[in-house]
């Protein structure tokens, strides 16, 4: 895939503003159901950005697990949770104040950090998108303790959120 | 033949498989209680039976373990050409064998729970197998917590060990503050792992390697070259209180110890007993891995900041805790602050950054302080935790009110109780003084004379709250009726008082030798990450891992 | 006679009236603007020194994009197609410009000419036509419902999409040529090739062909290609629904023993689709005022616009591919796991009991059965070794035999399984729980009418065709023809090619096999009676899902023992194979038993009445 | 126009970071903080298949990656179960409501 020299920019400022509109309508909205719709456009632009970084098989995995399925469990969650649709919230006027000033400072922070440092490149930027083999592979062998802790744990948080979602008989 | 075909495939080491034998039996627990329910009935006897078994067979795994794990260079799973993923030395052996051993306690505490006919029991009792299921679970998750020095498998390990204790608050469904107390928990809890992954993320982007080893040397190199910029100083300290977030939440340390009081209260007491000790054991285990591996090598090469900054966490978590005990009215949030108290004084222990000279036996008294206070604690917690529980189903209240007059009422629960509530504050004769000894030894040894005055101070606090409780006891008897207990109930917090008893003075020479033994262990991490290559897949890897050079 | 006293119901002739109006005055005057400031440019660049040429060059790459932005929402919010496309179609331009620019060997005069110039003239054309059409609407609409008409309609589009990708492909296929030539200039930095030049280009074309370097130039960009491509997956998508509800019909009409509609266009009412495409855009634009406005609007798209971009990645031959993409199952996948958030937040938005209802029993339906069609097209994808649907379908071009769907024993039973899954996660009968109309009125759909009511259908039926596109390309033989594709004619002339597109390889083939299966699913609908909720999650959970475990399993073991790398326990792996082969047979002959129980025993399962007018009764 | 290099995407990630932690401060809805909780995972991912890309060469960052978005899903399966499991015993997952335990 060549991802042209002129046309990541546009690409990447396009996902990112999609990113960013909808994390900070996330903020902004008070209706829940809103926000996790909200919520879709940020996890459509990362996924997007994956594509762009080469990650191809994360990108799918973020949308078939990600948006396909934590987000279609908080919809649902939204909806057995909320008497009427309208569920809004508003926090008061200082509140507000504080956490944007505190968002605000965080940010200048961590931009200040982020852009201080000299990330020198220590291999070559993958040019290639890492195959679903190579990703498998590598599971299945030097992360394969990660993989099996992981299928334990799916076990046990699927019995766990059954036994607490059924309703008592 | 089965031979041949697997040959035909990767498959890990058959020794490093056996290596982690410990993790094997608990998983293997895990599966068991779930083909047991499949196959015999949901029955929360034979659930409860298994969790034993399962306990007790990883605890003799353990023991069979030790000493061939000593005798090797290192045990663990260093998959193909990575960094280890799980390294089951003699210090996580240690902590895999406590947490066995308190998780046997804890299910026979709920064994007398169910037979006591308690109201919140009832839900316990129809729902055994998931609860057994949720319990293996999280002490599953403890075990790979102290097994690993891999930041993938610390988030995990982490999450493995939360996951099912937020499912366990609020087992019992119909109860408003237990639905209250796991929904505050699973809040915090996921706010913590988030910042711990945002702190993982940018370790990883600033070191290029996941293996919290590897990263220690690069630190130690690094600074012994050149000083660092600020930006990149300031980027590791958002990093490591992302990381300290995830842990600090685990042992209740200060900024985030918001959940543990309401999720004490608010779970049943089996569960509380479960938290206040193994979920501490687990996050001080994992934390002094990461102080072993990232910390000790820059013992000697500069005054260390991060020292300071564990103390401070250390000193104001423990004096919180014990403030914040003092108004308290109901037993059990009293021992939750307590619990966050006696966080403070293990935290205190990783203040001590300490570096023994190459090829000296020695092991870090820090270390060796904290195994002791860990082992004592347990006890202590269950013998104090176990009386509650007892009085609890007895009387069916918690508050300091329902102990008065127990001294008359059951005497022998009485003793009990006293005895672990004076080992609790330290005082001598009990092993609660002979750990705090240790580590305000040990703290002294390493010039951090103000946490000591800190933490005798502290314990001077709490006297006077735990005192309380002993007051009642015996010097505000209302004339309430006595009670009988089952004998199982008495059994267990009689034995929880002996032990204490016994590491009070009898044993304790011979523990804090044991505890040097694996403490030293843990110690020469820098030798041990030397590994050897495991050779059978190192060929057969497909993919040409590109090279990591330090930055 | 008194006002209707409805409240939402508004004087509706005023407001067509003055929407027509507003919608004319756009048109007009958007076009003729276009025109003009087509023909301005024309004159500034020819006058303008060069300096002053890129400045504006710059704006006219910003203005677009940020004015396609603003115009993208709109148009959705709106329900306006109009709109939407013209942001599109500004941001394309926008990002042609801006991209020009940085090409820095090519005159920026030249582009300038071709852009500014061109570009709006064109759109202001196109403006003017849609006015046109909107003024003699009438006419048009007769046109349309004349005799063949529709039919011309229909196998021209199918033919002129099938040219069009071909051409695509060629050109693509000439473009990735040109940038991998040697001889060029081109830099070689890249293992790409370096990026093409105008300059370079029209070295390649002399005299009147000159011009085709231009149109070249851009589609060497991947993103580009996948511009154009779109518009041609739009266009299907547009076809094909319109065709397969004409079809539905007339298959229901059969099975029901009447004829279905018969009126309109001709020949068995083949323009019955325009006619109700035609009544659905002139019919009120309905927003309940007690719903959420936004999110109702909105909720279409969130349907449609995820099963079109299934299409990016789904091949409909070798060449025949929008994007190749080698997870290009898993995002077919995640496509249509998305589109059902379309489904719940038309049902929350609406704010109406039934279609709250019917929302929450899609949310259960397609996240419980996304596992077992997962998990069913495990067994090729292992088979397989690859997520790339041209690599799986690669295998299956030695005929009929080598179809993944009899690979092993248990491959039939996945494809069975995987066909019922995909049922229940497109909503279809027996599984049409959400939309169900005997409880729910019309499920997640209520309150939605005309344009927006249609774009869920537009979605339900592109979302069927994706997924029987999937099971063709997956279990059997994807575009290739029952013969093997060694014994087609090799020449280049017209008629091999013929004959191999038509028997062997191509489009046409897949389109067919995916037709089959529309038509397999419509059959299903009339014929089976829907089932309970309870009955829908009994079904994945204890039966679906244990059995695709099952086939998951059974398929990994006789993988493990395909290997003929050891020849010391042959005999041993042939025992094994032989056992699996029992099983999968076993299995297979239990369906089969199951199904013929039910057809035997289907007065006593399904009640008497329905059977008294069942066919073959 | 500016080449796409590491910093942008950290730069985005840094924004969403501290958006998921203006949504957690701001929410009042236990669902509210979990869709910030998901912003910051998705910051973190953000950053880890970035530096994959741009700065290891490995693609470990991206295994991390996966097994965080399977974390997400697990930490979101049991989250809405103890918050319907909380609405059901009081009508609300207002966070505020939830002040029967203090002290």
């Amino acid at each position: 895939m060549n991802v042209n020299t002129w046309l990541e920019p546009i690409v990447f400022f396009l996902f990112a503003g999609v990113v960013l509109f909808s994390a900070i309508g996330i903020v902004l909205t008070r209706n829940i159901v809103r926000a996790a719709l909200f919520l879709l456009g940020t996890l459509g632009g990362v996924a997007g950005l994956y594509f762009l970084l080469m990650a191809n098989l994360l990108a799918a995995i973020q949308l078939i697990v990600y948006a396909g399925g934590t987000l279609v469990l908080i919809v649902f969650g939204v909806m057995l949770t909320s008497k009427s649709p309208w569920v809004r919230f508003a926090p008061s006027r200082s509140e507000a104040a504080a956490a944007t000033t505190i968002g605000l400072v965080l940010f200048a922070a961590l931009a200040k950090i982020v852009t201080g440092i000299d990330w020198t490149v220590a291999a070559h930027p993958a040019d290639q998108p890492a195959t679903v083999r190579q990703v498998g592979n590598l599971l299945l062998q030097q992360y394969l303790v990660p993989f099996e802790v992981a299928s334990v744990l799916l076990l046990v948080v699927m019995i766990g959120a059954a036994y607490l979602a059924r309703p008592e008989n | 033949m089965l031979l041949a075909i697997a040959n035909s495939f990767w498959m890990p080491d058959l020794d490093a498989v056996v290596a982690i034998g410990p993790l094997w039996g608990l998983a293997g627990t895990i599966v068991a209680i779930v083909l047991a329910a499949l196959v015999l009935g949901r029955s929360a006897a034979v659930s409860s039976v298994i969790t034993i078994i399962g306990a007790t067979l990883t605890a003799w795994i353990c023991f069979t373990h030790a000493p061939r794990v000593a005798q090797s260079a290192w045990a663990g799973l260093a998959p193909a050409g990575g960094s280890p993923m799980l390294l089951v030395d003699n210090f996580a052996i240690l902590f895999i064998l406590l947490i066995c051993l308190f998780l046997a306690c804890v299910t026979g505490l709920w064994m007398i729970g169910a037979s006591t006919n308690a109201r919140e029991s009832a839900a316990h009792l129809r729902n055994g197998p998931e609860f057994f299921v949720l319990l293996v679970g999280s002490a599953f998750g403890m075990a790979l917590m102290v097994s690993t020095t891999n930041l993938l498998m610390i988030i995990l390990a982490i999450e493995m060990a939360s996951l099912p204790s937020y499912a366990i608050v609020g087992f019992q469904k119909r109860n408003r503050i237990a639905a209250e107390a796991s929904l505050k928990y699973v809040l915090f809890g996921a706010v913590t792992s988030a910042l711990m992954a945002y702190g993982i993320s940018l370790l990883y982007g600033f070191y290029g390697t996941l293996d919290v080893n590897e990263i220690g040397r690069l630190v130690s190199t690094e600074l012994a070259a050149t000083d660092t910029p600020a930006a990149a100083k300031a980027l590791i300290s958002v990093a490591l209180f992302g990381l300290m977030a995830g842990i600090g939440f685990k042992i209740s340390a200060v900024p985030f110890h918001f959940w543990c009081p309401d999720v004490f209260e608010g779970a049943s007491i089996e569960v509380t007993t479960w938290l206040s000790v193994a979920s501490k054991a687990a996050g001080l285990g994992l934390l002094l891995r990461i102080i072993a591996a990232v910390l000790q090598p820059l013992a000697e090469t500069f005054d260390n900041p991060l020292s300071t900054t564990v103390a401070m966490f250390a000193a104001v978590t423990c004096t919180v805790g014990n403030l914040a005990a003092f108004p308290q009215t109901s037993v059990k949030r009293l021992l939750a602050y307590s619990s966050i108290a006696h966080a403070g004084y293990m935290l205190m222990a990783g203040a001590i950054i300490w570096q023994a000279k190459p090829g000296s036996d020695v092991a870090n008294p820090a270390f060796a302080a904290l195994i002791v206070y860990i082992i004592v604690y347990l006890f202590m917690n269950l013998g104090a935790f176990g009386c509650t529980a007892l009085v609890y189903w007895a009387t069916g209240s918690e508050k300091i009110e329902a102990f008065r007059g127990l001294g008359r009422r059951s005497p022998l629960i009485a003793a009990a109780m006293t005895v672990c509530l004076f080992s609790l504050v330290g005082l001598p004769p009990f092993g609660g003084f002979i750990a705090k000894f240790y580590l305000l030894m040990a703290l002294f040894k390493s010039n951090l004379v103000w946490l000591v005055a800190v933490a005798l101070l502290n314990s001077i606090f709490s006297l006077y709250f735990y005192s309380r409780i002993a007051y009642a006891m015996y010097f505000a008897d209302d004339g309430k009726p006595a009670f009988s207990v089952p004998a199982f109930g008495r059994a267990l917090v009689i034995a929880a008082a002996i032990v204490i008893l016994l590491t009070g003075i009898p044993i304790a020479g011979g523990l804090i030798g044991r505890a040097n033994q694996f403490a030293s262990h843990l110690y020469p991490i820098a030798a041990r990450t030397t590994f050897a290559e495991p050779q059978a897949a190192a060929a057969k890897d497909p993919i040409p891992l590109a090279a990591r050079s330090a930055p | 006679m008194s006002q209707a006293t409805i409240p939402w119901i508004e004087p509706v002739p005023e407001k067509r009236v003055a929407m027509r109006r507003k919608a004319l005055l756009v048109l007009f005057g958007g076009g003729l603007t276009a025109l003009i400031v087509g023909c301005v440019m024309l004159g500034v660049f020819r006058a303008l020194p060069d300096q002053v040429g890129t400045i504006v060059f710059i704006l006219a790459g910003v203005l677009p994009i940020l004015g396609g932005l603003g115009l993208i929402p709109l148009g959705l919010l709106n329900g306006s197609v109009v709109l939407t496309t013209l942001g599109f179609a500004q941001i394309g331009i926008g990002a042609l410009v801006g991209g020009l620019l940085k090409a820095t060997p090519i005159d920026p005069l030249v582009v300038g000419v071709l852009l500014l110039v061109i570009g709006p003239i064109a759109a202001g054309l196109a403006m003017l036509t849609a006015a046109g059409v909107i003024v003699a609407f009438k006419q048009v609409v007769q046109l349309l419902l004349m005799r063949w008409t529709a039919l011309i309609l229909f196998c021209g589009g199918i033919v002129s999409i099938i040219l069009l990708v071909w051409a695509h492909a060629f050109v693509f296929r000439y473009v990735a040529q040109l940038a991998n030539d040697t001889t060029l200039n081109t830099s070689a930095t890249t293992t790409f090739g370096g990026d093409l030049t105008i300059a370079e280009l029209s070295t390649r074309f002399s005299g009147n062909w000159r011009p085709v370097a231009f149109v070249l130039w851009p589609l060497q960009f991947g993103l580009i290609r996948d511009l154009i491509a779109m518009g041609g997956v739009i266009g299907f998508i547009s076809i094909i629904p319109l065709y397969t509800i004409w079809w539905e019909r007339k298959v229901a009409g059969r099975i029901q023993s009447r004829l279905g509609p018969m009126r309109v266009g001709g020949w068995h009412g083949w323009a019955q689709s325009f006619a109700d495409g035609m009544k659905l855009i002139c019919k009120e634009d309905f927003v309940p005022p007690e719903g959420d406005g936004t999110l109702f609007r909105l909720a279409p798209y969130l349907a449609f616009v995820p099963a079109i971009c299934a299409f990016i990645a789904l091949p409909f031959a070798t060449t025949y591919v929008f994007r190749d993409l080698d997870v290009a199952l898993l995002f077919i996948l995640a496509m249509l796991g998305i589109e059902v958030l379309g489904v719940i937040i038309a049902g929350w938005a609406s704010n109406n009991k039934w279609s709250v209802y019917g929302a929450m029993r899609e949310a259960c339906q397609m996240v419980s059965y996304e596992i077992p069609m997962g998990m069913a097209l495990l067994v090729p994808v292992m088979t397989a070794g690859a997520l790339r649907l041209t690599d799986i379908a690669k295998l299956q071009q030695d005929g009929f035999g080598s179809w993944l769907a009899w690979n092993n024993p248990f491959c039939l039973i996945a494809f069975f399984c995987y066909y019922t899954a995909s049922l229940a996660s497109c909503k279809r009968a027996p599984f049409d729980l959400p939309e169900s109309e005997s409880e729910l009125v019309a499920g997640f759909h209520t309150e939605y009418s005309g344009f927006r009511w249609s774009l869920f259908f537009f979605a339900e039926y592109a979302a069927m065709f994706a997924v029987s596109g999937l099971a063709v390309i997956l279990f059997l033989g994807a575009w290739y023809g029952p013969l093997p594709l060694s014994w087609a004619p090799a020449g280049n002339d017209i008629a091999s090619a013929v004959v191999r597109g038509l028997l062997f390889d191509g489009p046409i083939l897949f389109i067919l096999k995916c037709g089959l299966l529309l038509y397999v699913q419509i059959w299903i609908r009339w014929t089976l009676p829907r089932i309970r909720i309870d009955q829908v999650l009994y079904a994945c959970i204890q039966v679906l899902l244990p059995l695709t475990m099952l086939v998951v399993l059974g398929s990994t073991f006789w993988l493990l023992f395909d290997n003929s790398a050891h020849p010391a326990f042959e005999s041993f792996a042939k025992v094994v194979r032989g056992l699996l082969s029992l099983v999968g047979v076993v299995i297979s002959i239990a369906i089969a038993g199951f199904i013929i129980f039910g057809f035997v025993n289907r007065r006593r399962l399904v009640g008497t009445l329905a059977i008294e007018h069942f066919p073959g009764s | 126009m500016t080449s796409i290099g590491l910093q942008h995407y950290l730069l985005l990630a840094a924004a969403l970071f501290c958006l998921g932690i203006l949504t957690m401060t701001l929410k009042r809805n236990a669902i509210g903080i979990l869709i910030g909780v998901e912003l910051i995972l998705n910051a973190a991912n953000l950053n880890l298949v970035a530096f994959t890309r741009y700065r290891t060469g490995a693609i470990d960052g991206q295994i991390v990656a996966v097994f965080i978005i399977l974390l997400a899903a697990a930490e979101a399966a049991i989250a809405i179960a103890i918050f319907m499991n909380f609405y059901n015993s009081l009508a609300t997952i207002d966070v505020d409501r939830a002040d029967q335990l203090q002290g």
